[in-house]
């Protein structure tokens, strides 16, 4: 058994010591440092299922203040973990893009596999985070890292664009989340969510000044996770950031978001004006993610308008209460993104990112196609596939909670979607291929989306190992 | 033996997908599950009322789910007309230009998601197989399909996804109304919790409403039927055969599995709602029928028109009733897949299905001919046919509803309108009749042969068995009727 | 700190905050920056938060404004010419500012606490610097280390950022 | 006298300045100041909060205090590699400002 912030010790370590290998061997091939961070990853990644029990946050003292370790936090390790992994696969794919953008043939993309390990740490240490402060720190940690990532690719002045226009309404956000904190602390003398939840049960703390500090809380968040009205950079950073770091936002940075909008919103729950604002963002997230993705052309941007559509559909789960619900969800939004981004890098570095660039793809590589395939119809949120379990246990608790306009709109929103996911599949299946050529898959990818394949449809029939996980 | 059954289809199918030689396996596979339908029913006991080779797998212990299937009367006929129209529709589906292996693979697909929605006795499954059967169908509309394929593929895509998601609601709530502790996805525990009343009147009425518009959709109940002539129309003939022989009747099977013995309360209080969609079914999309230019789209309206006899069998809640509409669920599936086999085997050989262009084909094919007059007068529904037996019961039970409304009802009036509808069906489907076989042929069509003996097989299946049923459905009968007895009763 | 000092510095900061906003030349911006968190910085001095007002000046208009004065500097930016105003953004976003001030102004009026003076504080046998260091190496340690990690990877990345070309 | 209310509403005031900025402004070194001013807007509230909220041995509540520094640091940062992606985006491009980016719509 060992202790959980060992293990976060020991990505941080790993990070170190790639950097500094990186730096003074400068002979050899860096993607061989992107096999040594999958396989530190992966080591951690086994050990997270040895860890021991903590104190109780009632009775914690000093670090356990800020860190805790129940079952969320280490089932969300783990997938912090998982993330940054097949991310560093899509990485290794996306090598040459890299390359193209620095002087030297090896420069940057040692920088370009460390960052992720670090970006990794901080997501693992914000799905522990249970104090304000500590939420801050790791928080901007994640982010900041990700202004690295984003505009990685320097030359690039696309992605560039995306670059700044992530740092400026990144910064914008955490200028809210900061100054929310400040009222909050105003108002209740602390920071650490525990202590806070107790001194909102008191009767004479002020409630508009305990809102209006949540409510900047809020918005902070909202940006994180892409909920409407807060969605403005998600299409444009998406489709102008490097396509594995497009997939890590998507996937790592969303799941941060909603792991801390739960463990926040708890001590807030008992407002009502909280949950009347969290419907109303969830209804406006739903309808305009699925609106807007209907027309488009490029498949990275659609899969950032559908990630704001899953956001809706994830805000239903929290509007709930549902953290189960919420974390299924975001298990099998993690597979099925991965998924479709693991192709998206593969075929977009031979044709190009556009819908039609996949036309007859499922005669050029009936692998990626199949892949694909899986993929489209799991986020459409067909049975069978993880994407549809997901949606069964959003839509079961929003039912139990009589959440009439939320459910209404989601199962309209879902045809919608239906009819965007599945003009992907009918460029790959139904359209003749621009050029008839063989698309080769490195053997780590194919393994990679394969496990993948395999995951999104064995939890789609057998959910049973995440409910335990969570429950235990 | 219901396991092998489902799967049987299923694991052809994913063997197709990764290279089995696509034909053969597909036919073998489903004469495999045709033989061990007919062994299910030879072992089949009428007499027990309640479900039979039950096998159960728990999948989740705290959400009461588990893949539990098993067959009573009911599903049993549902099954059997599954299995019976796969035979035929792989048989002949024949050579496929594109794709052939993928288009085998998709054809068993809807054949064992079917099977699979007709034989699971848990809610989720149900469900979930039902939405298997669903994709394979957009897909063979959308990749192989005919005529203004894309659009078809994608009003049906749009429609059913949300059909299915509003049953999914529906479904979901009917999970949640009974009390917690007695809370399971497995019909059998739900059914039970409705018999000592724990779903209340008012649940009852909101989820039956939900199921109604749910199933209503899938299975084109007027006004939600705009989708099922276009797809019919644009669909590969076996995937027409499929989808409106087989898969088409899920949403019937589910009210029948579901609505009515679960939420009496429910089916009562809707009674005039349905009635009213029914007859717009059988009156007003009758009348359109009359009035189409073409075998496809004409074939695809009556479908959706013969639906509503289905349906006002449903509503009428009598025994009778009810097991007629089972009958005829049966005979329609057969007859209809019939006569979507040679519209389809029409088209491939002139390439057109214009009534104007057509006629006098009898003399070029006549067993084609043959064949697609029975399928005519089978679904008017003239004796000798199992569609007969199944209207004239549904007729009698709706007009002495078990509702047990007096004279001078709706449902009287209904019926007698209903019966109007056999008029407007014989209309067109002997004009179809006339124009596509009778009268002078066209020189275009001089050069035609008639059917092979290969392809002789499978119409001889279907209508051997629309024969079979047509003389002895009491044997039918006799399965069916059970299913329903207890409840039914219940409800007078 | 005798009111009139409050309303000077905090007037001072608003002033030269707003005309970091309104200046067109960078460079003035830049320069009023400083000025307005020079009287930040005399505020936290007179809520007897001297470490944090000595940081404030030794961050802000030692390092931050020098980084961007050298960055202007380097760019050769000069002021904006006479751009038209895209005049539906500027009265959005003046719209939501006026709400939030609003919103903030309405709380503070509810808040019974801002009613209230500061309380006076006892007199520490220790000093600031002494307190919040002490807090920042036993209780803080850990927020405080990952904040080392992130200065870490902001270097990594403006380093790879900034990199030249050899020509 | 000078109530806690008076420093927030100027904490305020100055958050509000610095939204407005970010706002308005197309260039991006003043929205980056901009943001600057929001930071340092709750820095104050934080401040006057600790200043306020004393703690029972008669001291500010130095934690807040705490999280200034650490916010402080962290704006830093975030100027220092903003500014870098500027000087990136400067020399691909040649402009700093928004309104010139314009190749992703929004």
């Amino acid at each position: 058994m060992i202790t959980a912030p060992l293990l976060e010790v020991g990505v941080l370590v790993l990070g170190m010591v790639i950097l500094m290998f990186e730096a003074f061997a400068t002979k050899i091939d860096k993607r061989i440092l992107a096999f040594a961070a999958i396989a530190g990853l992966a080591i951690v990644l086994v050990a997270t299922f040895f860890v021991a029990p903590v104190p109780s946050p009632n009775q914690a003292t000093g670090f356990w203040n800020f860190y805790t370790v129940d079952r969320l936090s280490v089932f969300f390790k783990q997938f912090a973990l998982l993330t940054t992994i097949l991310v560093l696969i899509m990485m290794i794919d996306y090598a040459p893009a890299v390359r193209s953008s620095f002087p030297g043939a090896h420069d940057g993309l040692g920088e370009f596999f460390t960052v992720p390990i670090f970006t990794c740490a901080g997501l693992m240490y914000l799905v522990s985070a249970i104090d304000f402060i500590f939420i801050f720190v790791s928080l901007e940690l994640v982010t900041i890292s990700f202004y690295v990532l984003v505009s990685f690719t320097r030359k690039n002045p696309v992605t560039l664009e995306a670059g700044v226009k992530y740092l400026v309404l990144s910064a914008l956000s955490t200028a809210f989340l900061v100054y929310g904190i400040a009222w909050i602390f105003g108002v209740t003398g602390q920071t650490n969510l525990q202590r806070i939840t107790e001194a909102l049960a008191t009767p004479s703390t002020d409630q508009s000044a305990t809102l209006l500090g949540m409510v900047l809380v809020l918005v902070a968040l909202g940006f994180k996770i892409a909920a409407v009205p807060f969605q403005i950079w998600v299409p444009d950073v998406y489709q102008g950031a490097p396509t594995p770091v497009t997939a890590y936002l998507s996937v790592g940075s969303k799941a941060a978001g909603f792991v801390v909008l739960l463990r926040v919103l708890r001590p807030f729950a008992t407002l009502p004006q909280m949950q009347r604002l969290l419907v109303l963002i969830a209804l406006l997230t739903l309808i305009y993610g699925n609106l807007a993705a209907l027309p488009q052309g490029n498949l990275k941007r659609l899969l950032a308008y559908s990630s704001i559509a899953h956001t809706g559909y994830l805000l239903i789960g929290v509007v709930c209460l549902d953290s189960n619900a919420v974390v299924f969800y975001l298990v099998a939004y993690l597979l099925m993104t991965h998924l479709s981004f693991a192709v998206l890098v593969i075929v977009a570095q031979q044709t190009g990112e556009q819908i039609a660039d996949f036309d007859g793809l499922a005669k050029r590589s009936p692998f990626l196609a199949f892949a694909m395939l899986i993929g489209m119809v799991s986020l459409a949120g067909v049975p069978f596939t993880a994407g549809f379990l997901g949606k069964f246990f959003i839509f079961y608790a929003a039912i139990l909670q009589r959440q009439i306009a939320l459910v209404v709109i989601g199962v309209i929103t879902v045809g919608c979607g239906f009819y965007y996911y599945l003009k992907v599949v009918r460029a790959m299946y139904w359209q003749p291929a621009a050029k008839i050529d063989n698309i080769s898959v490195s053997t780590l990818s194919r393994i990679a989306i394969g496990a993948l394949i395999a995951a999104t449809i064995w939890l789609g029939v057998y959910p049973q190992p995440i409910l335990d996980a969570l429950k235990r | 033996m219901v396991l092998f059954v489902i799967f049987c289809p299923i694991v052809a199918a994913i063997l197709i997908m990764i290279g089995a030689p696509a034909r053969k396996m597909a036919v073998a596979a489903s004469v495999l599950t045709l033989g061990a339908t007919l062994l299910l029913l030879a072992s089949f006991s009428p007499e027990q009322h309640d479900f039979q080779e039950v096998t159960s797998f728990p999948i989740s212990s705290e959400w009461h789910l588990s893949f539990t299937t098993g067959i009573d009367g009911l599903s049993l006929a549902l099954v059997l007309l599954a299995a019976i129209v796969t035979v035929a529709a792989v048989w002949f589906a024949g050579k496929i230009d594109k794709y052939q292996n993928a288009f085998y693979a998709c054809l068993l697909f809807i054949s064992g998601g079917a099977i699979g929605a007709f034989a699971s006795l848990d809610l989720f499954f149900f469900y979930a197989f039902h939405e298997l059967a669903l994709i394979p169908t957009f897909l063979l509309i959308g990749i192989w399909g005919g005529g203004n394929r894309v659009a078809a593929a994608w009003k049906i895509t749009i429609y059913l996804a949300i059909g299915s998601f509003i049953l999914l609601l529906g479904l979901i709530l009917l999970y949640q109304s009974v009390p917690t502790a007695s809370r399971s996805f497995d019909i059998r525990a739900l059914k039970a919790a409705a018999s000592l009343g724990q779903i209340s009147g008012d649940a009852q009425r909101h989820i039956y409403l939900l199921l109604l518009i749910g199933f209503g959709i899938l299975t084109s109940l007027f006004p939600f039927h705009t989708w099922a002539p276009e797809a019919y129309a644009a669909a590969p003939a076996p995937a027409a055969m499929l989808h409106a022989g087989i898969l088409k009747k899920f949403g019937l099977y589910g009210l029948l599995r579901l609505a009515i013995p679960l939420l009496p309360e429910g089916a009562r209080h809707w009674t005039n709602l349905l009635v009213l969609l029914l007859l717009g079914n059988i009156i007003y999309v009758g009348l359109v029928t009359i009035a189409q230019k073409r075998l496809d789209w004409m074939l695809g309206y009556s479908s959706v028109m013969h639906i509503g006899y289905i349906f006002l069998g449903i509503a009428s809640a009598s025994i009778l009733g009810v097991t007629g509409a089972v009958v005829l669920m049966f005979a329609h599936g057969l007859s209809i897949a019939l006569l979507f086999a040679l519209a389809g085997e029409l088209r491939k050989r002139t390439g057109t299905l214009v009534f104007e262009e057509l006629g006098g084909l009898a003399k070029v094919m006549p067993f084609a001919g043959l064949a697609f007059g029975l399928g005519a007068f089978a679904a008017i529904g003239l004796p000798g046919f199992a569609n007969f037996a199944g209207e004239i019961m549904i007729f009698f039970g709706a007009f002495k509803n078990g509702w047990e409304i007096g004279r001078f009802h709706i449902f009287q009036i209904a019926t007698v309108l209903a019966l109007w509808g056999m008029v407007i069906s014989t209309v067109y489907m002997l004009r179809a009749y006339r124009k596509v076989f009778m009268g002078a042929l066209n020189e275009r069509w001089t050069g035609l042969v008639d059917l092979r003996s290969a392809l002789r097989v499978p119409v001889t299946l279907l209508v051997g068995a629309l024969l079979c049923y047509g003389f002895f459905p009491q044997s039918f009968v006799r399965m069916t009727t059970p299913a329903f007895r207890t409840y039914l009763t219940a409800n007078k | 700190m005798p009111p009139f000092l409050f309303w000077l510095f905090a007037s001072l900061m608003l002033v030269f905050g707003a005309a970091v906003v309104l200046n067109r030349n960078p460079v003035a911006s830049a320069l009023s920056l400083v000025v307005s968190f020079l009287g930040l910085a005399a505020l936290f001095m007179s809520l007897d938060a001297y470490f944090v007002g000595i940081i404030q000046v030794l961050v802000y208009a030692g390092a931050v404004m020098v980084l961007f004065l050298f960055i202007i500097m380097l760019l050769n930016l000069r002021a904006e010419e006479g751009r038209r105003i895209n005049w539906l953004a500027a009265t959005g976003g003046i719209v939501v500012a006026l709400i939030l001030v609003i919103q903030i102004f309405s709380v503070i009026g509810h808040f019974q606490a801002a009613r209230q003076t500061f309380p006076s504080l006892e007199r520490s046998t220790t000093d600031d610097v002494w307190n919040i260091g002490a807090l920042l190496f036993s209780n803080y340690n850990l927020p405080f280390q990952i904040v080392g990690v992130l200065v870490l990877v902001a270097t990594i990345g403006v380093v790879l950022l900034s990199k030249r070309e050899p020509r | 006298m000078i109530t806690l209310g008076d420093y927030l509403i100027v904490s305020g005031i100055l958050f509000a300045i610095g939204f407005a900025g970010v706002m308005l402004r197309r260039n991006l070194i003043i929205i980056l100041m901009s943001l600057e001013l929001m930071l340092n807007a709750a820095n104050l509230s934080l401040v006057a909060f600790s200043r306020f909220r004393v703690s029972p041995a008669g001291l500010p509540n130095y934690n807040a205090q705490v999280f200034v520094f650490f916010i402080i640091t962290v704006a830093a940062a975030e100027v220092a590699v903003g500014l870098a992606i500027l000087v990136a985006l400067f020399r691909a491009r040649q402009t700093t400002d928004v309104k010139d980016i314009s190749e992703l719509k929004f």
